[in-house]
């Protein structure tokens, strides 16, 4: 059984401009000690599909409006928010996007880690403070003892992002989510990061949801890859599968703009891979989200939307064109 | 940062010198005389009233009146009333338990009513709730007090006669009965004040809080399950009370000035009335006293309110 | 490790969209703010047009038809000297709020500039403005209006005419005595904004301090400086009647909203209509103001998505 | 006119063949006030006699507390410093005088034995000496005994300038002597008509010397009795919070007896009239308020529910519209309003007269002060029968256009008159208080009717009634076209009411405006007039002149009398206070008592 089974999320929010429908019917599951990489472009809805995990997405506007989510057998999505609270960060620990912000820049570290752990587990004052100097030696911040009653604003942002991993992991949650945690650091930190998040899960044995829309990241970390276009899964396959099999026009254009940039950096136009932006997800058009942007696109693709269907052990897409060939 | 408090106080002397100055100024050169209403009195000549001004040095120039003046502070003496002849210290003293009693619950009232109004409504913004506080806040803000307080008269002295709206300090009753009479004299001006602060109060803490709970640290919080309450409060509250510590701070000052109208319309003797009063007769010692006064509380909470910012922002730093 | 950076939506810039058309559009979206901008445009063409479509004379008397309550002679009714309130509420309210808004403008500027200043400075400047605050604070405004009367009031008139001259002397003086709230919150905004990373990123990249202020640090003070402003405009406009009675004002016989509802105090439980209408007036005018407040607020703070 | 006829009714009187009464009301028929009316009587050598006293009480004490609301508070207690009323009656509530007025103008011996008169010797026939005995056995609250000695001193007390009393006025100009223990002899310099101004009402409060003797010139403000008197009075000090309260118990002692009525006394300071009226008509927490200026349609309807009522004393305050007979927009050596210049409208009587005209009385009255205000033609004026035979008023839009036409002054385009190409435009300026401005826009209207545009100014009243030098909004400086206010008439004699408008009290920049005669207005025959009045001893002939004086300015419309004002009070329903429109309120508080 997997750790975490979504099924059939829709997760909608109410604007001014109509219901705007970020999440559309996403189905994703992870394995016990699996990393699975959930990659798409900005606006794709993997960050929502995360959020709406932990209901950490603001509601209202936002609004589950149908689908599963069950970890350890047990549905999310009825529970009330203080049977959630008993979860977060105790069961699934989340690691945000912004190291910047996303630590309380009024409260040390200390307090921000050990509050989690006094929320979560029966420890004293000094005991949460011992355990969270053990974390922050875990995830290599020098000097941990004296660096646990700082403020955030003396931190770099990759050693506020090791603060933001120690404080996640601190429960020992069973799945952590980690929602882009590199993208906003320098180059060089990135790497650092993620090789302390790979460690810290071989050193605890939980399962990775690394949210990313690099996929350099995904070829170095995941074991499994999902991707997303438009609240959509569109390509669900092991990460070699993936890179060596892509099969949506979406993932191939994806894979084949990576060593495009890699070759001619100056030349780089963001969406020079695949023409077209984003669909605005209010009142989308019927048939396949990515038809207009679609080399590929057939008169199908603009009728009938395509459902995700397995066509390797492992390997599903959501598109018209398999079916044609 | 204790050497920090007292550069900031070594600061504050000739800040309060140069403040002290151009109140003196300001005093001097406004128009009017303590001894107008004597003008139209056809039993009091000219010259009594011509006697009177040099008498009292009014007629001295600016530089020197300012001179006695700063020397007899200097000395601990605060002055001499013209109006009512006698020291200026003992006429504030005498008003300060009211001031303090009065305004000093209203502007408690007023954070009590703002800052849980304003931390619910930001957490259910456009809900109903936040709906009617909002208006609420607006037509608090909009209805001036000289008008709240004579509705408040209208409803509950003259039609429903529960509440006295003379305000006395001399309750004849001793013991519990002299409390409850205390508090019973107080509910209106204390009402009509405080929910009059409280109005412009509960917007800022409801913007502050708004502008907090949308940001990145606040997920996080949320997603450690500590539960809505504790987000808010610890998280939230704390970073939104940075601005809103500012604005207390500003208030705080006010308290001792009082609320002139409202003392005024429940003849509440405070210190406001005492200087709207001693404003309106040109009793300058007993004007100068109290906004010097004022002055000095005005800096005080000033440094207080940086002080508390450096408490609730460890980003600043003291210099 | 070399990262694909796939673009966002928000950073592309928007094919057709200039800065101010996107403001523009985020405003419309704040639906009431939206609806507070008729309101107001609505209650401006009121009393610019008023006189035009109600021709009754605010000064017309009718000692026996006092104090009556609203009918189709009079809409508003009468106060105890027998003059039509709509009337005298038309030709007040253009009064009310010009002084109403140009005060609080004045206040907020000045505010803004000076907590500002005061804010990014680190060195004399700021001790000095905030010296400079705490006097304004402290000074007693009765006995400083009545000197500024004296001073400035015939020069004034000389300059620029009797209403013209007067109108400037109240929204210097109303302004001028209402901004210290501003400039502290601004400035202890400032204080901990300037510390911030995205500040402090700005520096880094060589932004010159005004761009930091204007572009990074400004927006994200901009809440609490709304709110300020809104409660100024009401404030304003009651003081404008109270500076009628230091005879620093307009004429005692120019019936602003202020005015009329101080008047109409001792005759509340004799005719409530009186202060029912200006009362109701500045409600209005308080409440929209605010909300457009609020909507200008979202349209310029880029970070607010939905 | 009357010379021989007064001196038949005086003599009528002295005989019994005439009633005082109707005396009175004779005098007050051709416009004396009644107090003058009864000081004719008694220099015509009829004694003065006193108003039958309707004191019920039959015992002292036992009426419980009462109440006063005053809704500006006494700031401070010793009478010779009283700057307004509201102190003098603070002070009242302790300090007692010789003898106050009552009701109808009589002399009221309060701590005199009895009241000066010819024939008890006390006053001399050249009204230059007045001999007042002192009632024996009053004690002072700390026991000591009330003798002449005290009020030898309040005279040198008063009269010291390093002492800077305001009641060095009152004692101006005459010397005070003990004859005995009870016995002091007052010697004025000139003959003086009204001798009753020294030690009587409100001015002529008397502090014991026992207490005040180290603190007489420049230590009187070091004396620890200026906050806590010591008087002879109803009411013991009990205490003081100034602006804010004065307390008082009964006078176990009190001289007079029966007398007072009341255990407690508390008059409470601050608010406004509205309120202070509510919470004696509507509410009924304090028994009595002051000086209640409201609109009278807002006191007819709190009478409607009541618990209380009004009540009216009528004296001789007027409120008036004066007009500036210099220009005071042209400055000539470094002032205006110059008696060099000339008012380039106003010199003309034909504009003065048709302004008189614009004046709506009967508007203002209904509207503004109803039952607190008699409209009137005169400066002088007595009570409410007072019908002068020389002097009348009206109110008409065409007359006034009609004069304003003769004097040259044509409708322009805009509906404004115009001559000679100046605009008739005047500026209206007076002091800050409701019923101005209403009075103001009244005015204003029938002005604009009759094709003057007038702007309106209002300044705040302890600007405007200021004395600095270099406050040019003064009523004083009257750098205006035409202004209005009240000038209280807080003694029964005209003397120094009418003094105002001699030549010699012009006020200008020589005498730092300091002058009285603020309209700037010279005419001999007044200065004639008034001059031969303050020495005149014949009653008679002195009563004429004032007459004579008041239809002088009448005639060239010097002033305009807006509204003859009544002193008004709220007053709860079951208490019978003693008010006279000639003293202040509290000047026979021994009298009050509460019924039913």
């Amino acid at each position: 059984m997997a750790l975490l089974d979504i099924k059939g999320l829709k997760t909608h929010f109410t604007t001014d401009d109509g219901i705007l429908q970020a999440v559309d019917g996403v189905d994703i599951s992870i394995n016990r000690g699996e990393t699975l990489c959930v990659v798409g472009e900005s606006g794709c809805g993997k960050t929502v599909t995360a959020m709406s995990i932990l209901k950490l997405i603001a509601m209202p506007p936002g609004k589950i409006v149908a689908g599963e989510i069950i970890f350890e057998g047990r549905d999310l999505v009825p529970l009330s928010s203080s049977e959630l609270d008993d979860i977060r960060a105790k069961e699934i620990g989340f690691i945000f996007q912004e190291p910047m912000t996303s630590l309380n820049p009024v409260l040390t570290i200390g307090e921000q880690i050990a509050e989690s752990l006094r929320r979560h587990e029966a420890v004293t004052k000094k005991q949460a403070l011992e355990r969270t100097i053990e974390m922050l030696k875990l995830v290599q911040i020098p000097n941990a003892a004296g660096r646990v009653h700082h403020y955030p604003h003396q931190f770099s942002g990759g050693m506020r992002q090791r603060v933001m991993i120690a404080m996640a992991l601190a429960c020992r949650p069973k799945l952590v989510i980690a929602d882009e945690p590199t993208t906003a650091l320098d180059v060089t930190i990135q790497a650092q990061i993620l090789d302390l998040l790979q460690d810290m899960k071989e050193r605890f044995g939980m399962a990775v949801m690394l949210i990313t829309h690099a996929m350099g990241v995904v070829a170095e970390t995941a074991q499994r890859v999902v991707v997303m276009y438009a609240g959509k899964v569109v390509e669900e396959a092991p990460v070699d599968e993936l890179f060596g099999n892509p099969r949506h026009p979406y993932t191939q254009g994806l894979i084949r703009s990576i060593p495009r940039i890699d070759l001619d950096a100056e030349h780089k136009t963001r969406l020079e891979a695949i023409g077209g932006s984003v669909p605005i997800l209010i009142n989308p058009t019927p048939g396949c989200r990515f038809a207009p942007r679609c080399k590929h696109a057939m008169s199908i693709c603009a009728e009938r939307e395509p459902r995700l269907r397995e066509i390797a052990p492992g390997h599903r897409i959501a598109c018209h064109l398999g079916d044609a060939q | 940062m204790s050497q920090y408090i007292l550069r900031r106080l070594m600061i504050a002397i000739p800040s309060l010198l140069g403040i002290s100055l151009v109140l003196f100024v300001v005093l001097a050169l406004a128009p009017g005389d303590p001894f107008g209403e004597l003008a139209t009195n056809p039993n009091v000549p000219p010259e009594v009233q011509a006697a009177l001004r040099a008498k009292f040095g009014l007629d001295d120039p600016i530089y020197l009146r300012y001179l006695h003046w700063l020397a007899a502070m200097a000395q601990g003496d605060w002055g001499f009333s013209f109006v009512s002849r006698m020291n200026v210290d003992t006429l504030i003293l005498q008003r300060l338990p009211t001031t303090l009693y009065v305004i000093g619950s209203a502007q408690l009232l007023a954070l009590a009513i703002a800052i849980p109004v304003g931390v619910y409504a930001a957490t259910r913004p456009y809900s109903i709730f936040d709906q009617i506080a909002n208006t609420f806040a607006f037509i608090g803000f909009s209805l001036p007090t000289f008008f709240t307080g004579i509705l408040f008269i209208l409803i509950f002295s003259v039609k429903l006669d529960w509440l006295p709206f003379v305000y006395s300090t001399d309750i004849k009753a001793t013991g519990i009965a002299w409390a409850l009479e205390m508090i019973r004299q107080a509910i209106m001006p204390v009402m009509v004040l405080g929910l009059f602060q409280a109005a412009s109060m509960t917007r800022f803490v409801r913007s502050a809080m708004l502008d907090v709970i949308r940001l990145d640290y606040v997920t996080t919080a949320r997603a450690k399950g500590l539960g809505q309450a504790k987000v808010i409060v610890k998280h939230v509250m704390r970073n939104a009370m940075i601005p809103v510590v500012t604005l207390i701070a500003l208030q705080m000052p006010a308290v001792f000035g009082g609320a002139i109208v409202t003392e005024q319309i429940f003849r509440i003797p405070g210190i406001g009335s005492l200087l709207i009063s001693s404003i309106l007769a040109n009793d300058t010692p007993v004007v100068m006293a109290v906004t010097f006064v004022f002055a000095c509380l005005v800096v005080l909470f000033n440094l207080i309110a940086d002080v508390l910012y450096g408490w609730l922002d460890p980003r600043i730093s003291f210099r | 490790m070399a990262g694909l950076t796939l673009a966002s939506p928000s950073a592309e810039p928007r094919r057709g969209y200039s800065p101010w058309r996107e403001t523009w559009r985020r405003y419309r979206r704040h639906k009431p703010a939206v609806v507070s901008a008729v309101l107001l445009l609505l209650l401006i063409l009121a009393v610019v047009l008023g006189p035009f479509v109600w021709r009754i004379s605010i000064s017309d008397m009718d000692v026996v038809a006092g104090l009556q309550g609203p009918s189709l002679a009079h809409p508003f009714g009468t106060d105890d000297l027998g003059q039509d309130i709509l009337a005298r509420m038309i030709y007040g309210g253009r009064i009310s709020l010009a002084v109403g808004l140009a005060a609080m403008l004045v206040s907020v500027f000045v505010g803004t500039l000076i907590g500002a200043l005061a804010g990014m400075s680190r060195g004399p400047l700021g001790y000095a403005l905030m010296w400079l605050t705490d006097l304004f604070l402290s000074l007693p405004q009765l006995p400083l209006l009545l000197m500024l009367i004296y001073l400035f009031r015939d020069g004034l008139k000389a300059v620029f005419g009797p209403e013209g001259g007067i109108f400037i002397l109240i929204v210097l003086v109303i302004g001028g005595l209402r901004w210290m709230p501003v400039a502290r919150l601004v400035r202890a905004q400032f204080l901990s904004l300037r510390e911030k990373e995205f500040v402090e990123a700005a520096r880094a990249l060589g932004a010159s301090p005004t761009r930091q202020v204007v572009r990074h640090i400004l927006p994200n003070a901009l809440g609490p400086v709304i709110i300020a402003g809104t409660i100024d405009v009401a404030a304003a406009i009651i003081a404008e009647s109270t500076l009628s009675f230091l005879g620093l004002g307009f004429p005692p016989d120019t019936p602003t909203w202020g005015r009329i509802l101080y008047d109409a105090k001792d005759f509340l439980d004799i005719g409530p209509h009186w202060a029912l209408f200006p009362g109701g007036a500045i409600f209005i005018a308080v409440v929209a103001i605010n909300f457009i407040g609020d909507g200008l607020r979202d349209a310029l703070d880029a970070r607010k998505v939905i | 006119m009357f010379d021989k006829d007064l001196r038949t009714m005086i003599d009528d009187v002295k005989d019994g063949r005439m009633n005082r009464r109707a005396f009175v009301q004779r005098m007050i028929a051709v416009g004396l006030t009644a107090p003058m009316a009864n000081q004719i009587l008694s220099l015509g050598g009829v004694a003065m006699a006193q108003s039958p006293n309707p004191y019920k009480p039959t015992k002292r004490g036992g009426g419980g507390p009462l109440k006063l609301l005053w809704w500006q508070g006494p700031t401070l207690l010793n009478p010779h410093f009283a700057t307004g009323t509201k102190d003098q009656d603070g002070s009242r509530l302790f300090y007692e005088p010789l003898a106050s007025w009552d009701a109808d103008g009589h002399l009221n011996p309060i701590l005199a034995a009895e009241i000066p008169s010819i024939q008890n010797g006390g006053l001399s026939k050249d009204a230059k000496t007045v001999v007042w005995k002192l009632k024996p056995g009053v004690k002072w609250h700390d026991g000591k005994p009330v003798t002449a000695d005290d009020l030898v001193f309040n005279w040198e007390y008063a009269t010291d300038p390093a002492t800077a009393a305001v009641s060095g006025g009152t004692y101006a100009d005459m010397t005070v002597e003990k004859v005995d223990d009870l016995t002091i002899r007052i010697t004025f310099k000139q003959p003086t008509p009204f001798w009753a101004n020294a030690f009587v009402g409100a001015y002529g409060c008397i502090i014991p010397k026992h207490l005040f003797a180290e603190y007489k010139g420049s230590k009187s403000r070091e004396a620890p009795n200026n906050l806590k008197p010591v008087g002879t009075g109803p009411y013991k000090f009990v205490e003081f919070k100034p602006g804010d309260l004065v307390r008082g118990e009964i006078n176990p002692d009190y001289h007079m007896a029966n007398r007072p009525y009341f255990d407690t006394l508390e008059m409470k300071g601050g608010g406004d009239a509205v309120s202070a009226a509510r919470a004696v008509i509507q509410t009924g927490e304090y028994d009595f308020a002051w000086n209640i200026q409201v609109e009278d349609e807002v006191l007819l309807r709190l009478e409607k529910g009541g618990k209380g009522k009004t009540l009216y004393a009528v004296g001789g305050d007027i409120e008036f519209i004066a007009v500036n007979f210099t220009d005071p927009n042209t400055e000539v050596d470094g002032e205006r309003s110059s008696m060099k210049t000339k008012h380039p409208i106003l010199s003309d009587a034909r504009v003065r007269k048709a302004l008189a005209l614009l004046v709506d009385r009967d508007s203002i009255k209904k509207v503004i002060y109803g039952r607190a205000g008699r409209t009137t033609a005169n400066y002088l004026n007595g009570p409410e029968e007072f019908v002068s035979k020389n002097t009348k008023w009206e109110f008409s839009i065409e007359k006034a256009s009609a004069l304003l036409d003769e004097a040259g002054w044509k409708v322009g385009g805009d509906g404004i008159r115009e001559k000679d190409g100046k605009k008739l435009k005047l500026l209206y300026q007076t002091s800050i208080n409701g019923p101005r401005q209403k009075t103001q826009a009244i005015v204003k209207q029938a002005c604009q009717k009759a094709g003057i545009d007038v702007e309106l100014k209002s300044v705040v009243a302890s600007v405007f009634f200021s004395s600095d030098v270099a406050n040019p909004d003064t009523y004083a400086k009257f750098y205006a076209d035409i202004e209005m206010f009240q000038i209280p008439m807080t003694q029964p004699d005209p003397a120094l009411h009418m003094r105002r408008y001699h030549s010699r009290e012009v006020a200008t920049k020589d005498n730092k405006w300091q002058g009285r005669n603020f309209p700037r207005w010279v005419n001999k025959d007044f200065d004639a007039a008034v001059d031969a009045a303050d020495t005149e001893t014949d009653p008679i002939k002195r009563a004429d002149l004032y007459v004579k004086a008041n239809d002088l300015m009448w005639q060239d419309t010097v002033v305009i009398p807006v509204m003859h004002r009544a002193a008004v009070e709220a007053c709860s329903n079951t208490l019978r206070p003693a008010l006279s429109g000639w003293a202040n309120q509290t000047d026979n508080l021994q009298d009050w008592y509460r019924e039913g």
